[in-house]
């Protein structure tokens, strides 16, 4: 039953002692300013870190770190906290040495130091960033307990840099012949994607920054490729080259990972965009609530092919909806934050979201997904979740259907 | 746009030089565009494979030690009809690296770049050919005394056993492509009876360590104890 | 002269050694994801912290930390780099007793835990936050080197909390009386400032989060006041309690500090409101540039009073000027971040950037600031900054007029 | 509305208790509304202040080694205007507390609430009646025999020397004020001759530290070495 934290009473004259005692900050004198001169969270928050899925990969170099959404605010995602994906490890390049190549079907091959870069005209924008395999674990059957490991390989950040097309058409691109980009990373996997340029040149953009300050080295520092609205894989960092060219390059993650396998055996390849999705943070799986009443739910919607229109809430599991408050701006290809009251009565429920985005589609269940692409796709599940809340306050990953 | 600047920016950037490029398009593609000339044998490549492969992907790449298996999985069948029948096979375990890789052409590129795993861009190109050589070899692909070079991989691609098991029949490579799937917006008695279909498995509970210790110890949503079975 | 990084050249068959060679990043295996669970910057980032500024102050915790903007990007500031001002220390509070008061002309005095006030429908909401005495040391004369110096007293982040406006209703807030809140911050100083509610009802917030996360002890964790518009003293951190009443407190820091000497020897209290104001942050004061040749000029612009409408940006010293780009989205009370392609010619220059609000108001020049308001106001400073280049690629700090 | 909670918000928040209410509303308003009864001469004041204020302010608040002096700079003429004469002299060095502190108020609750610096909450409402005394006397506002108590405390605000120097006649309390500067939104030929007003002494050049070290190492902006002259 719930009711775990009765809500303290006190008589006339009495009171809270966290109220009626004076506290230590109170009545000392606190800390210098620049004690940290970079800044770190509070010791209360340690419990809020990227952490890994034990089993999910073999080594810890290609790996993912995820990160923790449930418990983090708006849209923004801290950069100590957003989430890490590599596949042969992260290095701190030096950026003094690091050189941007573009070649191919260009009139003259270009070399760009990061002086060069830098002094290009910048953009600056918003954009949530999501691996194709974020839910992946889930496509089969519940897997994982927490949104920070059935959702938490996904940030959003405000990136700076030059746009893609400034420095193709700077190195006289030939985009007539040339729609397709290869986009090379300077670590041990040299990581390599193509890009298609059709599709991305106009918002594609080469980024240093990332939340006003540098890329962190997890991220790709000095430089890494965004891509808005496509899966994070082609987010190429520690971006070394680019190449224009007239066909797609079949690289390792694109013919080997990063491909979808259908009921019928054959496998989509180049299964580029991430489709509109939401998710409840607040409270979501492995969650405990304390006491009946009031809550304001929470969560994140997305959509890679546009703006978030709508997002609906189901305390039902499914049966009845009512439409959340949207968090303002709305950006393209960025986070949305919504939330929603709802008093809890103590009895169970089932918590969903479900985004609709400026195109019109509609998130779809798990079911929907499965009927069409089968439960091995790894890639690109963006179905309604489901928590179920129990009597005792407890919140656990479910799905129905 | 003379080499030290353009006209649009001037003063950044400069033309590359022929060796710098050299030195950086080492990608390969399908149709074996930026690969070198060379060659390689399977029983060279099985030297080098084991010496330099086979303590993480094991002897016959079978390992599933450090990363998932390279070999396995297809039949000759497979190398005639280019595609992996077993794939179509909702039991099969594990998909190895032959059971998807289409083109010959992405064995050799990531390898050259990326392999050794702790050692990458050691190989030479001759290497490179023997290394892909011995995993043909090992799927049946090329026969034991297989030499592969860059005048005769073209043949080989036309064997690769999974050389038409890729589509791009869908719409997701661009923001203009239809969704295969579309969801629904009824807003009011939408499902007669919500079926649970799937829960957290119970020994999933604390796999991923303690709940609590992965949330804050104040506020509304504090983690439950996943040490322990749910609160009663 | 200029050319102090001559673009290196190399004959064919020859090339950049930082090409030609092969880089440890690319050739040994990285390191580990999480091997920082909550991230840092790169170490090539060592030098963009939070700095005080020698002599301002007598001890450092009633002191100033300046955010590095010189080496910023975009619009959000890294919660790391977030300036620091405290008057009595800061401390890490324990949220678990933290309580928020409301009493006063209230129906029912009200007591609030963070588990309480997380509950709470919140919003999450972009704005700045800037110290009534940013610039302050400027009025005189030019004084400092750096624009961490002249205008790090200056932040924006994505906040989370309730609306103040909530809060207050559920305690039955008399608003026809009680037109002025007093706000408390539970720190040894037991910061207490009088808020405008008529002005600022609408849009303040009781947030916990900042940039995603909670926010830093610096910061006021776990709980401020958040009063888009207003100088940043008004954002009471370690927030403890809210007193409604009929008429301003005249407390400490709005009847000591916070007040502007005019010249016939009047203090302006409750001056409250940061105007519209910008600066160019690269190039700025101390910077070196390498090269004549293309730059992109890039800067931060805000009011206290709405929107960002235009920027405008001279290279000879206010006599001509160009409009830059603003990048987007434009929120109200929010920096905007402008950019501006120019090429320096290798002489001379001086460069201002002068900004326009919604509203009409024009980002003035410090002459005609002083001609109104003397030299003496120390706060609320928004005069167009100038910055001069000299033909050996040094900028410095200048006021022209 | 229940005790522990509304309806709007059930489960939220609860009434606060009176004595919560008295142990946190300490704030003490120009009207003295919140002022605790109490009393403290001179005398007293003197002896707290020499003990627990004197080595961070100066025995007479004269010092200037850990914050601005709190007295000095007021004469028994401001005392009758009401007015603060040195405050409209441009080449006063330095405004001291009570040259610009309107209210007495403002002293009683800021002493209470935040002093000494290192053990605020420290004083009784006594101890802060006599330093508030003992500060005025340092002034010439009250006499050095001087006994303050919450009945006189309303005529020495009547003697307070700033009390007629603060003016609220400008557009800055509000977003709807009227500002009192506006610039020019001209675009070409503004000015006819641009001169350099102010420039960084250079005895501040190096006064924040080497800059170069305050920017980055790369990039096209970097810090120009200020332990030196400008590079020629
Ligand atoms: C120290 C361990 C290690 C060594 C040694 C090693 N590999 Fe790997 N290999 C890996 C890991 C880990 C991956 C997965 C990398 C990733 O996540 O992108 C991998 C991936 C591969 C792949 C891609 C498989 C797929 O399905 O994606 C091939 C092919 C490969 N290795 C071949 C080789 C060859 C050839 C050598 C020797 C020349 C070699 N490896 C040596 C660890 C190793
Ligand atoms: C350890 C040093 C220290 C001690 C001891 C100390 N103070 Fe202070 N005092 C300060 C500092 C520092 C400030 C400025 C705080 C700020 O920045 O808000 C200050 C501010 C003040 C002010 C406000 C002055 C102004 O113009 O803002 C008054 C009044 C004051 N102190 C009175 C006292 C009294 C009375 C005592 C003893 C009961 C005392 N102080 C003990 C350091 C001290
Ligand atoms: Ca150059
Ligand atoms: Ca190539
Ligand atoms: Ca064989
Ligand atoms: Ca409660
Ligand atoms: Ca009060
Ligand atoms: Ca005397
Ligand atoms: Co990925
Ligand atoms: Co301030």
């Amino acid at each position: 039953a719930a009711g775990l934290a009765a809500p303290m009473a006190f008589a006339a004259g009495e009171g809270d002692p966290a109220i009626l005692e004076k506290q230590e900050w109170q009545t000392t004198l606190g800390k210098n300013v620049a004690t940290m001169p970079y800044g770190v969270p509070s010791i209360y928050e340690a419990n809020l870190i990227r952490r890994e899925s034990p089993g999910l990969t073999r080594v810890s170099a290609a790996s993912v770190a995820f990160t923790p959404l449930q418990g983090l605010f708006g849209t923004i995602t801290p950069n100590g906290l957003h989430f890490e994906r590599h596949h042969q490890g992260w290095y701190n390049l030096n950026p003094e040495t690091h050189r941007l190549m573009i070649n191919g079907l260009v009139k003259n091959a270009r070399v760009f130091t990061m002086n060069d870069l830098m002094r290009l005209p910048s953009v600056s924008r918003t954009h949530f960033i999501e691996c194709g395999a974020n839910t992946g674990l889930e496509w089969g059957n519940v897997a994982v307990p927490t949104v920070q490991y059935t959702h938490g390989m996904l940030s959003c950040c405000e990136f700076t840099g030059v746009p893609l097309k400034v420095l193709l058409q700077e190195c006289g691109a030939d985009l007539k012949k040339g729609k397709f980009l290869l986009a090379e990373g300077g670590d041990g996997s040299g990581m390599t994607r193509t890009i298609n340029l059709e599709a991305c040149l106009e918002d594609t953009i080469v980024a240093w920054g990332m939340n006003g300050e540098m890329l962190r080295p997890e991220n790709g520092f000095p430089l890494r490729l965004v891509v808005p609205g496509v899966q994070g894989v082609s987010w190429v960092k520690w971006l070394r080259r680019l190449e224009v060219g007239d066909m797609p390059w079949n690289t390792k993650d694109e013919a080997v990972h990063y491909i979808e396998l259908m009921p019928d055996g054959m496998h989509r390849q180049y299964a580029s965009i991430q489709e509109c999705k939401s998710v409840i943070t607040t409270p979501s799986g492995g969650q405990q609530l304390l006491d009946k009443g009031f809550y304001n739910v929470s969560g994140m919607a997305w959509s890679g092919r546009g703006k978030i229109k709508r997002v609906d809430v189901s305390f039902d599991g499914g049966n009845n909806w009512r439409t959340a408050r949207l968090e303002t701006p709305v950006l393209t290809k960025s986070i949305t934050r919504f939330n929603i009251d709802w008093v809890w009565d103590g009895s169970p429920a089932i918590l969903q979201s479900r985004a609709i985005d400026d195109t019109g589609y509609i998130q779809p269940s798990i079911k929907m997904l499965r009927d069409v692409r089968g439960n091995r796709s790894i890639y690109h599940n963006n179905a309604i979740q489901s928590w179920k809340l129990d009597s005792n306050g407890e919140v656990s990953n479910v799905q129905v259907g | 746009q003379s080499t030290q600047g353009s006209t649009k920016f001037p003063g950044i950037g400069r033309n590359a030089t022929p060796a710098e490029v050299i030195a950086w398009d080492i990608d390969v593609r399908p149709d074996f565009k930026g690969l070198p000339k060379g060659s390689g044998s399977v029983a060279q490549g099985q030297v080098i494979w084991e010496s330099k492969c086979a303590s993480c992907h094991g002897v016959f790449g079978e390992s599933n030690e450090i990363f998932t298996p390279i070999a396995g999985g297809t039949t000759v069948d497979d190398v005639k009809t280019g595609r992996v029948a077993s794939l179509a096979d909702r039991k099969q375990p594990q998909r190895t690296t032959l059971m998807k890789v289409p083109t010959v052409s992405t064995l050799w590129d990531y390898i050259y770049r990326a392999m050794p795993w702790n050692a990458p861009r050691s190989l030479t190109p001759d290497d490179t050919y023997a290394i892909v050589a011995f995993i043909l070899s090992l799927g049946e692909i090329v026969p034991d005394d297989f030499v592969l070079s860059n005048t005769n991989i073209a043949e080989v691609q036309k064997k690769m056993p999974n050389r038409n098991g890729m589509t791009r029949n869908h719409g997701f490579w661009s923001i203009n492509g239809k969704p295969d799937v579309n969801g629904s917006s009824c807003m009011n008695n939408c499902v007669k009876f919500v079926q649970i279909g799937s829960e957290l498995p119970d020994f999933a509970r604390n796999a991923h360590g303690n709940i609590a210790e992965q949330n804050r110890l104040y506020g509304p949503y504090r983690g439950s104890d996943s040490t322990k079975p749910p609160i009663a």
